[in-house]
């Protein structure tokens, strides 16, 4: 019964990780909480995006998150 | 055809751009655009971090925009990730037409894109570590040429 | 570096890029365009004259003014020249960059000037036999973009 | 003591080959007296070029070519 929170680029540092897994299901809320501090600041942040499943997030407060689902935080990328 | 692949080891842009070429009999032109890793500010290396989840799906998106927006008969787009060295190619797009201005304004597009709207993160390694990399005020303003500039 | 190649045999094109790109250590990228034969409209072979009194001279004259112009590294320019069937390629052109939109750009002159404003005179065979091939309106547009878009 | 003439593209199907000599010395007048009455017409035409030893005139009557020298006649190019 868990989702997994996927960290992009700069946000993996913060993380110390690439990934965990967190206990489901999930809401905004719960993320925020769930997270350390550094880390929710960075997800509220508007040049952070939240991606579920690989679908950008248009609005983040929306997140519902199930057992198996992923969730990403992807900081602004920075090309290829 | 669409040719969309992330590559994890170097690659040698010459010979996926000739076996591009030969699949596309009848075609006018290729134009191929070739980016490396340049070695300037003391780089020792650069290491992209794709997501699995978007990063393929989001390049095979704008080969598909491209393909619509160009007459084209194919895109090539090989995008290495991971870390690499001074001198390796990053990214190697071949875009095959039937006349050569449709070619290469589909590689300038896809290039400006590619560059700017990749689902990738960059960091380069200096004397001192691993730096992260910030997008740049140019690849907005690259991209806004496609939004304003008649085709 | 400039190197301008007038060639009477098939060439294969990712051989002379890679060739290229190698010769340019340090370069952030490389922008190629390659030209093949049409088969298109019947056409069963083309054949490109030269006058190698002017030939040749014309085309190092061009890559001089694309270096001149653009922030280029190096600039590639081979053209086939002689009999030729479909599929073939008859130009290629490379220019090596620090940055990709000079890459991109001075490919794009060069082919507008080599299609436009080369010693080459061009025929072809059809079922009915050798047809010689006008000046194109377009090729006169091409290079108007030259004189007037800033870059 | 003969000048080269040199016929590009369908010039040189007009001139029924690629280069013939003819005597030296010779000026503009001399050269469209020395070919056929088509060739001549053509060599005139605004969009015939005229290069003495691989450069171009710009003033086609002012053509001076000595023994050794190279004429050609260059019809509009068709591009590469």
């Amino acid at each position: 019964m868990a989702v997994k929170l996927v960290f992009l680029g700069k946000l993996a540092d913060l993380a110390g990780s690439d990934d965990r897994a967190i206990a489901a299901p999930l809401d905004w809320a719960g993320l925020l909480s769930a997270l350390e501090p550094a880390l929710a600041q960075a997800a509220q942040d508007d040049t952070t995006k939240i991606a579920l499943n690989g679908a950008l997030l248009t609005d983040k407060a929306a997140l519902e998150a199930h057992d198996g689902d992923e969730i990403a935080l992807l900081p602004p990328v920075s090309g290829g | 055809m669409r040719d969309v692949r992330i590559v994890t080891q170097p690659f040698v842009p010459g010979a996926l751009t000739d076996e591009f070429a030969k699949a596309h009999p009848g075609l006018g032109g290729v134009c191929t655009f070739v980016g490396e890793v340049r070695g300037e500010d003391g780089v020792e290396a650069l290491e992209l971090i794709q997501y699995p989840a978007m990063t393929r799906k989001g390049m095979e998106e704008l080969a598909d925009t491209a393909l619509e927006r160009f007459a084209l008969m194919g895109l090539l787009i090989v995008h290495r990730v991971g870390v690499m060295g001074p001198g390796e190619p990053i990214v190697c797009v071949s875009a095959a037409a039937h006349h050569r201005r449709a070619a290469i304004d589909a590689v300038d597009f896809t290039m400006d894109y590619l560059k700017s709207a990749s689902w990738l993160w960059k960091r380069e390694k200096r004397s001192d570590g691993w730096h992260w990399i910030e997008p740049r005020a140019q690849d907005h303003s690259d991209l806004a040429r496609w939004a304003t500039k008649k085709l």
